[in-house]
C-alpha cells in the first residue's frame, strides 16, 4: 500500500482535472462544472487514503523521492507529516465546497476556466503542502500564483485586474526574495559537500549564524507577504474585495496558509538560530497585525473587505503562536490555521450569498436580513462567532493555546494579543447588527433565504467548527508530533518551562 | 626569420564550421547562376541542409571526444578538446555546446527566413533593397514579386561568424569572427519588406554603432597584445600571471575589449542600438539575431575573460558587476513605458544580458567548487539555451500578428488577442512567463542557475538586485498578458495570420523546449555539465 | 624581416645628407626637364602622325615651346570660382603634384657610381616595399583629382573627378595583379633587387601577359588616350580641372606628364630590366652596365614607353565609358588573376620538380584553356539574366554620366509601398517617419 | 627606436575618431571616424609588433585592413540606401543589389 | 628609417616648387575678376544649378569603390605571398588558390547580377 505513490496521485488528480476541464468543448458550462466538481471530489479519495493510513507520530510518511535536477540537488520528493496532513485535508475539503458554492455565480464569467483554474490551484497547493524538497516547494509555491492570478483577474468585481496585479506583484516579489534564500540554501549545502535540497538533508546542516539570518530574512519576507502580515498585507483587502468569495476562500483559507506553513517548516525547521534571533521583531509585527487588522476591519463598509482584514488579525495570532516558540503556541497556531480556514471560508461563502441576494457588498446598504432570510442570518452568526473565538467553537481552542503561549513568552505580548478577542467581538457583532438586525430595508424586502445547495456548502463547515470545538484532540494528535519535531530544532522541548524559552530568546536577541 | 612551418588544420574538428562556410559560398554561386524562380527553393534547401549537417557533425565530434575518454572525466567538469588551426581556434566542450546551440537557433531562424505565407507568397525581406521606398522601382519589384534570396547566404555567413566567435582562442580570430558575424547582420537589418525607412535606419544605426564598438574591441586587443606580446589567449594568460608591471595598460585593454563585447550582447550602457535595431529589422532576423548573437557573444566573453584574463579577475569583476546591474536596471526600467512589442522584447533582452552577466561574474576557480556544484560556465550556457529558444519563439509569434500594414507591433493593437487567437496569445504569454522566470518554465531554471553561481561567488548584492528587477520585469510581462486576455480591442482587431509549416515548427519547437527545460532540465544540465571547462 | 643591412638594400641609407640633397635636386630637375621635353615630344610626334609639323618656333626644333607655355601660364590670372571650396581648391594641385615627384625616389636610374667623389647608387633611396611605396604614393594623387573635381563647385569638374577616380582605382587592381607575378619571380619588392633579378632575362619576356596587362593598365592609370575619359572634352569640357587656370592648371599638367614618366619608369624597372643594357649588348661591350652609361639605357627604354603613349594618342579614338570599365573589370582583372594562378602553379611545380617538363606543358595548356573559359564564358551569357527581369528604370533618367540634378527632388521621407493581393495594384502608405509612429494604413487593401 | 610615440599617436588618432563618432551627425563622417579608429588600431598593432619583435601584430594589421574594407563595403551600401531614400525620390539607375 | 629620409627631401622640394610657383603666379598674375568670371566655367554656357549641399554622386561610383576595396585588399594578400613564394611552395599556392576561389565567387556573383554593367 505504502509503495503506491498516493501523494503523486493526490496532486495528479486535480491537475488532470484542470486540463480535462480546460479542454472541454467551449460553451458547455454545465458539463465543465460537473466534471470539475467530480474531479475535486475524486481528489478526496487519495486524501482519505492517506489520512486513513497515516500513523500518528510516525514522522514523515508516504515519502517519494526521485532525483529531479541533479546538478541543482533538487528532487521530486513528497511526504506528509502531521502539519502537511491537516493542510492537505483542509484543502481537499474546501475546494469542492467552493465549487459548489460558486455553482451559479460562476456562470457570469466563464465557468469552464473558473473550474479549471480552481483545480489547478488545488493541485499546486497540495504539491506545496506535501513537498519535502525546498526546490520543489519553491517551484510549486510560485506556480500557485498563476491559477490564483487568473482566478482573481478573471472573475469578480470591477477593478479586479488591478487587484490581481497587486496580488501578483506582492506574491512574486516575496517569492523572488525567497528565491534569493533558496539559492542561498543551495550554496550552503554545496559548500558543505554536495548540493541537496531535501529538507531532511538541509536540516542536518550546520549553517553559520550570519548566513542563517540572511536566509531567514528572505524566507520570512516571502511568507509574510503570503500570510499576510503587517506591513505586507495591503494586497489582502483589495484582493478579497474584488475577487469572488469563492476565490477569496481559496486564497485566504488555503493559499495564505502556505505562508504560515512555510514559517514553521523552513524558518523554524531549517534556520532555528535565526528564528530565535528574529523572534522579538516577528512577535511585534504579529501583534501589530493582530491589533491593526482588527481595528481596520471595524471601520470597513465592504463585507468582503472586512472579512479579508479580519484574517490579517487572525494570521497575526497564528504567527504569534509560531514564533513564541513553545509547544502550546505551535500546536495552537497549526490548529488555528485549520480553524481559521474553516471559519473564514464559511464567512466568505455566506457573505457571498448575502451579496448575491442584496446586490451590494456595502454593509450600510444592508439591514434587517434576519427577518427575510433567517437561515442566512443564523449561519452568519455562527460562523462569525467562530471567527470571534466563542467558546465551544473550534477557533476558541486554538486561540486559547496561542494566548497561553503568548503570555508565557511575555506578559505584554499576551496582553496585546488578548485584545484581539474583544476587537473580534466588536467587528463581528457590529457587522451582524448592521446587516441582519433592524428594520427591513425597502429594496431588500424580496430577499430569499438560502437554498439547499447553499446550506449544503456551509453546513459541513459549521459542523466541523462545532465538532472540533468540543473534540479537538484528533486534530491535535496529528499536529503535536510534527510541531514538537519542528520545535526540537529550535531547541524547545515539549512543554518547556517558560523561563527557559525566555532565556533562549533573549540570548538570540542579544547576538 | 624563422623557418616556415606548414600550419596544420584539424579538419575533422572544424568540420561544422567548414560545412557552413562551404554552404554559404555555394549560396553565393546559387545566387549568381540559378534562375530567379528556383532560387528560393534551392536556397532554403541548401541552408537548412547545411545547418543540419553541421549540427550532426557537432554531435559526431562531441561523440568522438567522449569516445576517447571515460565519461567520468567529463562529468567532473574537466576540460577536453583540441586547440585547432595552430592555436587560433579551440574546439572544447563549451565550444561544441555553443556550436550546437547556435546551429539549432540558426535552423529555427532559417525556418523563419523561409516563411512565405505570411506575406502572401513572398518572404519578409525586401524585394529590391536598392529601390528607394516609394519609387517606381519598388513598385515594380512588388508587382514582379521579387525577393532577396541573398538573405540565406548572408544568414549562413553570420552563422559562420557565430560559430567562430566563441571558439576563438586568439584576439585576432576573435575580432575577425566578430566582424563575420556582424556584417551580414547589418545588411539583413536593412532588408525589411515593410516599413523600409525604419528598417534602413535600423541598419544604419546598427552598423555605425557596431563598427564603433568593434573599433573599441580592436584597440583593446591591440593594447592587450602590447601588454602580453602575443595574441593567443594561453600566452596572454601566462603574461597576466607572471607580469607585475603594466597594470594600467592591461586595465585599459580589458576595458576596451569589454566595451566591444558588451556592445554585442547589448548590455547597458552599450545597449542603445538594440531597441531600434530589434524594432526596425525584419522580424525573422530580429528573432535569429536576438537569440544567436547573444549566445555567440557570451561564448566569446566567457572564453576571453575566463581563459585569457582569468587570473586578472579582481580587475574585471567589478566592471562586470556594474554592467550587470546597469543592464538589469536599465533594461527593466525602460521596458516599462514601451508601447511596441519588439521594443519591449528588446529591452527585456538587455535585462537578460544583465542576468547572464550575473552568471558570468559568478566565476569561481575549480578548487572553490564543490563536487557536483554548478559552475558559472554551466549556468551561463544553460541560461543562454533557455534565453535563445524563448526569445526566438517570442519573436516568431510577433511575426504572426498582422494587419493591413504588415506586422502589428503596437502593443495597444494586441488588446484582445487572447480572444482572437487563444493559441497564439497563449504561446506568447508562455514565452513571457518564461522570460519573467516563473517556475515550470525554462526561464526559471536558467535564472536559478545564474543566480546560484553568482551567490556562491559572493555576489549577493547583484543577485538581490537581479531578484528585485525580476519582479519589475514580471509586472511588465504581466501587463502584456493582461492586455491580451482582459482588454477589449479598440477598433479593428489584429489578425493572426496562419503561418506555414516553417514558422509553425519554429514556434512549436521553442515552446516545447521552453516547457520541457522548465520541467525536466536535467538532461540539458547534464549535457552542459559534460561540456566541462574551457581548455586553457 | 628585412633591415637596411640586407642584400641589395645595403647600399642605401648610407649617403651623407648633402649627397641625398644633390640626388633629390637632380631627380627634381630631371623630372621637370623630362616633362618639358615630353610635352614637346608629344606635340611633335602627334604632329608628324597627323602630317603637321608641330611646334618649331621657340628654340631649336621648338624645344623651348613647353617652357614658354609654362612661363605664359605664370602670367595668367589666378581665378578661384566663387562656388569653390577655397582651401581644398588650392590644396588639390599640391596633392596631385607632390606624389608624382615623390614616386621617383625609388626608381633606379643606374648602378653605383662616383658622384662628386662619393660612391653611391643612382637612385635616391630604396626600401623593401619600394614598389608598394610607388603604388601607395601614386594613389594619393587620386585624392588630388577627386578633391579638385569636388572643390571646384562645378558639375563637370565633379563628374570628371569621379570618373577619373573610378577609372584609376579600377585599373590599379589589374596593375597590382600584374605586379604580383613579378614579385613572385623577383622575391622582393625592392626596385634595385628587381632590376638585379632581371640580370639574364627580362620579366617582360617571361611574364609577357603581365607586361601587357601592366602596360594597358598604366595607360588607364594616367588617364591618357584612349582612356582619357576624365578629360573627355566632348562630354566634360576639361574634366576635373575645368575650373583651374594659370599655374594651378600647369600643376595638373605637370603631374600628368610626370605620372606618365613614372609608370613608364616603373614598367622599365619591372619588366624591361631597368637600367641594364638590353640583352646582348653586354657581350659586345663590357662597360655597358658600368658608370653613367646605364642612364642612357634607362631613359631610352623610358622614352620608348613615352613614345607608345603618344602613338596611342595619335592613333586610337577614345573609348566609351562603359566599354572602358567593362574592359577593365571583365577582361583585365580576370585575365590578370588567371595569369597569376597559372604562373604560381607552373612555378611551384618547377620548384618542387613535381612533374617533368612534358606534363608541365600539358598542365599549362589545360590551365590556359580553363582561364580562357573563365574569361569568355560568362561574358557571353552574362548580359540579360532572364527575359523576365525587366529593367527597373523607366523614368527616362539619363544614362550613366548624369549631371547633378535636384529638380523634382522630394525632401524628407518618401512613402513606402504596401502590397495588395496578387494582381492588385499596390497602394502607397503614408507615415513611418520613425520608430514609435503609429502605423497608418490604407484600408482598401489587405492581404489577410 | 622607442615605440612610445607611435602608441601615443595611435591613441590620439583613436580618440579623435571616437570623439568624431560621438559628435558628428553626418553618417559618412561618422563612418570615416570609425575607419580612423580602425587605422589607429593598426598603428598600435604594428608598433607593438615592433616592440615585441614578433609578427603577430603586423599580421593582425593585415586582417584589420581586410575587415575595414569589408566594413566599408557594407557601410557604404547601407548609407547609400538611406541617402537615396532621404534625399530624393528619383530613381537612380541600377546598383549592386538590383535583382 | 634612413631609407625614408631622402623621400622627405624630395617631398620638401616638390612641395616647395609647387607652392612657390602657384604663389608666384598669384602675385604676378593680373587680377581683373568679375562676376561672370567667378562663375563656374563649364563650357561657357549658363552653369548648371548647383544642388544644395553638393548634390549626390551617382550610385555607380559607390559600387566601383566597394568592388575596388575588395580587390585591393586581395592584392594586399597576394603580394606577401608572392614575395615568399619559394618558401611557402605548395602550401602557399593552395592557400592562395582557396583564397582566390572565394574572391572569385563574389566576383562571379557581382558580374552575374549586373554589378559590373555600365550602361
Amino acid at each position: 500500500m505504502s509503495d503506491f505513490p498516493w501523494l503523486t496521485l493526490l496532486i495528479l488528480v486535480p491537475l488532470v482535472g484542470a486540463l480535462v476541464t480546460a479542454l472541454l468543448p467551449a460553451g458547455n458550462g454545465a458539463l465543465a462544472k460537473k466534471v470539475g466538481l467530480g474531479m475535486a471530489a475524486a481528489t478526496l479519495l487519495p486524501a482519505v487514503v492517506v489520512a486513513a493510513n497515516y500513523s500518528l507520530g510516525g514522522g514523515t510518511q508516504f515519502t517519494e523521492t526521485h532525483d529531479w535536477i541533479s546538478l541543482f540537488g533538487a528532487h521530486y520528493a513528497l511526504g506528509v507529516d502531521g502539519l502537511s496532513l491537516v493542510m492537505v485535508l483542509l484543502t481537499v475539503v474546501l475546494v469542492p465546497l467552493v465549487m459548489l458554492a460558486s455553482w451559479d455565480e460562476s456562470d457570469e464569467g466563464n465557468p469552464k476556466s473558473f473550474f479549471a483554474w480552481v483545480l489547478g490551484l488545488e493541485a499546486m497547493s497540495l504539491a506545496v503542502f506535501t513537498a519535502t524538497d525546498v526546490f520543489l516547494f519553491y517551484v510549486v509555491f510560485e506556480a500557485t500564483l498563476i491559477p490564483a492570478y487568473f482566478l482573481i483577474s478573471g472573475f469578480g468585481r470591477e477593478g479586479r485586474s488591478r487587484a490581481a496585479a497587486k496580488f501578483l506583484l506582492y506574491q512574486l516579489g516575496g517569492g523572488l526574495v525567497m528565491l534569493f534564500s533558496v539559492i542561498g540554501l543551495y550554496v550552503v549545502s554545496a559548500d558543505a559537500g554536495s548540493p541537496s535540497y531535501l529538507i531532511s538533508d538541509l536540516a542536518a546542516l550546520d549553517i553559520d549564524e550570519t548566513t542563517q539570518r540572511w536566509l531567514f530574512v528572505g524566507f520570512f519576507i516571502a511568507f509574510a507577504a503570503k500570510a499576510p502580515m503587517f506591513p505586507l498585507h495591503t494586497w489582502l483587502a483589495d484582493t478579497t474585495e474584488k475577487a469572488t468569495p469563492g476565490t477569496s476562500v481559496l486564497l485566504v483559507c488555503v493559499l495564505d496558509k502556505i505562508g504560515t506553513y512555510g514559517m514553521l517548516r523552513f524558518c523554524l525547521g531549517l534556520l532555528p538560530e535565526a528564528s530565535q534571533w528574529a523572534t522579538p521583531v516577528v512577535v511585534i509585527l504579529a501583534l501589530v497585525s493582530i491589533v491593526y487588522g482588527a481595528f481596520v476591519a471595524i471601520g470597513q463598509d465592504d463585507v468582503l473587505r472586512l472579512i479579508g482584514l479580519t484574517s490579517l488579525s487572525h494570521f497575526g495570532l497564528i504567527v504569534l503562536g509560531i514564533f513564541v516558540l513553545s509547544g502550546d503556541g505551535g500546536s495552537g497556531a497549526v490548529f488555528y490555521m485549520v480553524n481559521h480556514g474553516i471559519s473564514t471560508a464559511a464567512l466568505f461563502l455566506i457573505a457571498g450569498y448575502m451579496i448575491r441576494r442584496t446586490g451590494t457588498a456595502s454593509i450600510a446598504r444592508m439591514g434587517g436580513l434576519e427577518k427575510t432570510a433567517p437561515v442566512l442570518a443564523g449561519v452568519f452568526l455562527v460562523a462569525g462567532m467562530a471567527a470571534a473565538g466563542l467558546p465551544g467553537l473550534s477557533p476558541f481552542v486554538s486561540e486559547v493555546l496561542v494566548l497561553i503561549a503568548a503570555f508565557g513568552y511575555a506578559w505584554w505580548a499576551g496582553a496585546i494579543a488578548v485584545t484581539s478577542i474583544v476587537l473580534a467581538a466588536i467587528y463581528i457583532l457590529w457587522t451582524y447588527q448592521r446587516t441582519m438586525t433592524g428594520p427591513v430595508k425597502q429594496e431588500l424586502a424580496g430577499v430569499v433565504d438560502l437554498d439547499r445547495r447553499e446550506v449544503a456548502t456551509v453546513a459541513p463547515l459549521l459542523v466541523a467548527l462545532v465538532v472540533l470545538g468540543f473534540f479537538p484532540m484528533p486534530v491535535l494528535d496529528v499536529i503535536n508530533p510534527a510541531v514538537d519535531d519542528i520545535l526540537s530544532h529550535v531547541g524547545v522541548v515539549e512543554d518547556p518551562p517558560a523561563v527557559d524559552t525566555q532565556a533562549a530568546t533573549d540570548e538570540g536577541a542579544d547576538q | 626569420m624563422n623557418e616556415f612551418v606548414n600550419p596544420t588544420v584539424e579538419y575533422f574538428e572544424l568540420s561544422p564550421l567548414l560545412v557552413v562556410f562551404a554552404a554559404a559560398c555555394l549560396g553565393v554561386v546559387v545566387e549568381a547562376f540559378v534562375p530567379r524562380a528556383r532560387r528560393h527553393l534551392v536556397q532554403v534547401v541548401l541552408t537548412l541542409l547545411s545547418l543540419a549537417v553541421a549540427l550532426a557533425l557537432v554531435v559526431v565530434v562531441a561523440l568522438e571526444f567522449s569516445g576517447g575518454d571515460s565519461d567520468a572525466v567529463h562529468g567532473d567538469g574537466a576540460a577536453y578538446g583540441v586547440v585547432a588551426a595552430v592555436g587560433s581556434v579551440v574546439v572544447d566542450g563549451p565550444t561544441l555546446f555553443i556550436w550546437g546551440l547556435v546551429l539549432v537557433l540558426a535552423l529555427l531562424g532559417a525556418a523563419l527566413f523561409a516563411e512565405r505565407r505570411l506575406e502572401a507568397g513572398v518572404s519578409a525581406f525586401s524585394g529590391q533593397a536598392s529601390a528607394a521606398p516609394g519609387s517606381e522601382a519598388e513598385r515594380v519589384s512588388g508587382v514582379e514579386r521579387w525577393e532577396h534570396t541573398e538573405v540565406f547566404p548572408l544568414l549562413l555567413f553570420a552563422v559562420l561568424g557565430m560559430l567562430l566567435f566563441p571558439a576563438a582562442n586568439d584576439l585576432l580570430v576573435l575580432f575577425v569572427a566578430l566582424e563575420i558575424l556582424s556584417l551580414p547582420l547589418y545588411l539583413l537589418a536593412g532588408l525589411a519588406r515593410r516599413r523600409r525607412l525604419l528598417s534602413q535606419e535600423a541598419a544604419l544605426k546598427y552598423f555605425l554603432l557596431g563598427a564603433f564598438a568593434s573599433a573599441f574591441l580592436l584597440y583593446g586587443a591591440a593594447l592587450l597584445y602590447g601588454y602580453a606580446g602575443s595574441m593567443e589567449f594561453g600566452e596572454i594568460a601566462e603574461a597576466v600571471r607572471n607580469r607585475t608591471d603594466g597594470e594600467g595598460l592591461l586595465l585599459v585593454a580589458v576595458g576596451m575589449l569589454a566595451v566591444g563585447l558588451f556592445f554585442k550582447v547589448g548590455a547597458a550602457p552599450f545597449h542603445a542600438w538594440s531597441p531600434d535595431v530589434y524594432q526596425g529589422s525584419p522580424t525573422p532576423l530580429t528573432a535569429f539575431m536576438a537569440a544567436a548573437t547573444k549566445v555567440a557573444a557570451f561564448g566569446a566573453i566567457l572564453r576571453l575573460f575566463y581563459v585569457a584574463l582569468g587570473d586578472d579577475r579582481t580587475s574585471w569583476l567589478p566592471v562586470m558587476w556594474v554592467v550587470a546591474i546597469l543592464s538589469m536596471v536599465i533594461g527593466t526600467v525602460l521596458a516599462v513605458g514601451q508601447s511596441d512589442v519588439k521594443r519591449l522584447l528588446a529591452y527585456s533582452s538587455v535585462a537578460h544580458a544583465g542576468f547572464i552577466l550575473t552568471g558570468v561574474l559568478g566565476v569561481q576557480s575549480q578548487s572553490e567548487l564543490a563536487i557536483g556544484e554548478l559552475s558559472s560556465v554551466e549556468a551561463v550556457l544553460f541560461y543562454l539555451t533557455t534565453y535563445g529558444l524563448m526569445t526566438l519563439g517570442a519573436f516568431a509569434v510577433v511575426s504572426l500578428v498582422r494587419d493591413a500594414g504588415g506586422e502589428t507591433t503596437q502593443l495597444s493593437r494586441w488588446a484582445g488577442l487572447g480572444k482572437e487567437s487563444p493559441l497564439v496569445a497563449g504561446a506568447f504569454a508562455f514565452f513571457l512567463l518564461a522570460m519573467a522566470g516563473i517556475p515550470l518554465t525554462s526561464g526559471f531554471v536558467g535564472k536559478w542557475a545564474v543566480f546560484s553561481v553568482a551567490l556562491a561567488a559572493g555576489a549577493w548584492p547583484v543577485v538581490l538586485l537581479a531578484v528585485l528587477m525580476s519582479v519589475v520585469a514580471a509586472w511588465i510581462y504581466l501587463k502584456v498578458i493582461v492586455l491580451m486576455y482582459f482588454r477589449q480591442p479598440d477598433g479593428d482587431a489584429p489578425v493572426v495570420a496562419a503561418p506555414s509549416a516553417f514558422t509553425a515548427t519554429a514556434i512549436a519547437v521553442t515552446l516545447v523546449a521552453t516547457l520541457v527545460l522548465g520541467v525536466l532540465p536535467d538532461p540539458l544540465l547534464d549535457l552542459v555539465a559534460s561540456a566541462g571547462e574551457f581548455i586553457r | 624581416m628585412y633591415t637596411a643591412a640586407d642584400g641589395a638594400l645595403s647600399a642605401f641609407g648610407q649617403d651623407p645628407l648633402w649627397i641625398v640633397i644633390v640626388k633629390a635636386v637632380l631627380i627634381f630637375l630631371v623630372l621637370v626637364l623630362l616633362t618639358l621635353f615630353n610635352i614637346w615630344f608629344e606635340r611633335r610626334v602627334v604632329g608628324r602622325m597627323q602630317h603637321r609639323i608641330g611646334p618649331n618656333v621657340n628654340g631649336p626644333f621648338g624645344l623651348l615651346q613647353s617652357l614658354s607655355d609654362g612661363a605664359k601660364l605664370m602670367f595668367k590670372e589666378d581665378i578661384i570660382p566663387k562656388a569653390a571650396d577655397t582651401v581644398v581648391f588650392l590644396l588639390a594641385p599640391l596633392i596631385i603634384v607632390v606624389p608624382a615627384f615623390v614616386t621617383f625616389a625609388v626608381i633606379p636610374f643606374g648602378p653605383e657610381v662616383n658622384l662628386f667623389g662619393t660612391q653611391t647608387p643612382l637612385q635616391l633611396t630604396d626600401m623593401p616595399v619600394a614598389v608598394l611605396f610607388v603604388m601607395a604614393i601614386a594613389s594619393i594623387g587620386i585624392y588630388g583629382i577627386v578633391l579638385a573635381g569636388w572643390s571646384s563647385g562645378s558639375t563637370y569638374s565633379l563628374l570628371g573627378g569621379l570618373r577619373s577616380s573610378a577609372q584609376m582605382i579600377s585599373y590599379e587592381i589589374s596593375m597590382g595583379l600584374a605586379l604580383v607575378a613579378v614579385f613572385m619571380y623577383a622575391g622582393s619588392m625592392s626596385t634595385a633587387e628587381i632590376v638585379e633579378a632581371q640580370d639574364d632575362l627580362w620579366f617582360g619576356l617571361i611574364l609577357a601577359p603581365s607586361f601587357v596587362i601592366y602596360v594597358i593598365s598604366m595607360v588607364g592609370e594616367t588617364n591618357r588616350a584612349p582612356f582619357d575619359l576624365p578629360e573627355a572634352e566632348g562630354e566634360l569640357v576639361g574634366g576635373f580641372h575645368t575650373e583651374y587656370s594659370g599655374m594651378k592648371f600647369a600643376m595638373f599638367f605637370l603631374a600628368e606628364y610626370i605620372n606618365m614618366a613614372m609608370v613608364s619608369a616603373l614598367a622599365t624597372t619591372l619588366f624591361l630590366g631597368g637600367w641594364k643594357a638590353p640583352w646582348g649588348v653586354e657581350h659586345l661591350w663590357e662597360g655597358a652596365n658600368e658608370g653613367y652609361w646605364p642612364v642612357l639605357w634607362f631613359f631610352g627604354k623610358l622614352l620608348l614607353f613615352i613614345f607608345m603613349f603618344i602613338w596611342l594618342r595619335g592613333t586610337l579614338p577614345r573609348l566609351r565609358y562603359d566599354q572602358f570599365m567593362a574592359f577593365g573589370w571583365k577582361v583585365l582583372i580576370p585575365g590578370a588573376l588567371g595569369w597569376v594562378v597559372l604562373v604560381a602553379l607552373v612555378r611551384v611545380m618547377s620548384l618542387e620538380n613535381t612533374f617533368d617538363r612534358g606534363t608541365l606543358v600539358l598542365v599549362a595548356a589545360g590551365a590556359v584553356i580553363v582561364a580562357a573559359i573563365v574569361l569568355f564564358w560568362p561574358s557571353r551569357s552574362g548580359g540579360a539574366e532572364e527575359p523576365t527581369a525587366r529593367p527597373v528604370v523607366v523614368t527616362g533618367d539619363p544614362a550613366f554620366p548624369v549631371p547633378l540634378m535636384t529638380a523634382g527632388a522630394v525632401r524628407g521621407a518618401a512613402a513606402p509601398l504596401t502590397f495588395g493581393a496578387p494582381g492588385g495594384t499596390p497602394t502607397t502608405v503614408r507615415g513611418e517617419s520613425g520608430p514609435g509612429d503609429d502605423v497608418r494604413t490604407s484600408t482598401s487593401q489587405e492581404e489577410n | 627606436m622607442s615605440v612610445t610615440p607611435f602608441i601615443v599617436l595611435s591613441a590620439i588618432l583613436f580618440t579623435i575618431g571616437a570623439v568624431g563618432v560621438l559628435t558628428r551627425r553626418n553618417a559618412i563622417v561618422v563612418f570615416m571616424c570609425v575607419e580612423l579608429m580602425l587605422n589607429a588600431c593598426n598603428l598600435a598593432l604594428v608598433s607593438f609588433a615592433k616592440l615585441h619583435g614578433n609578427l603577430d601584430g603586423q599580421v593582425a594589421a593585415f586582417f584589420v585592413m581586410v575587415v575595414a574594407a569589408a566594413e566599408v563595403v557594407v557601410g557604404l551600401a547601407i548609407i547609400m540606401t538611406i541617402f537615396r531614400t532621404r534625399r530624393s525620390a528619383s530613381v537612380d539607375d541600377a546598383s549592386l543589389l538590383k535583382y | 628609417m634612413e631609407l625614408y629620409t631622402p623621400v622627405l627631401a624630395l617631398v620638401v622640394l616638390a612641395a616647395g616648387f609647387a607652392i612657390a610657383s602657384i604663389g608666384m603666379a598669384a602675385i604676378i598674375g593680373p587680377k581683373r575678376a568679375n562676376k561672370v568670371k567667378l562663375d563656374a566655367y563649364e563650357c561657357g554656357i549658363q552653369p548648371t544649378p548647383q544642388p544644395l549641399g553638393g548634390g549626390r554622386i551617382p550610385v555607380k561610383y559607390y559600387t566601383v569603390a566597394m568592388t575596388f576595396i575588395i580587390f585591393d585588399v586581395e592584392i594586399m594578400f597576394l603580394v606577401p605571398w608572392a614575395i615568399y613564394f619559394d618558401e611557402l611552395a605548395w602550401f602557399g599556392v593552395i592557400a592562395v588558390l582557396l583564397f582566390l576561389f572565394n574572391i572569385t565567387l563574389a566576383y562571379a556573383y557581382e558580374w552575374r547580377r549586373g554589378g559590373l554593367d555600365w550602361d
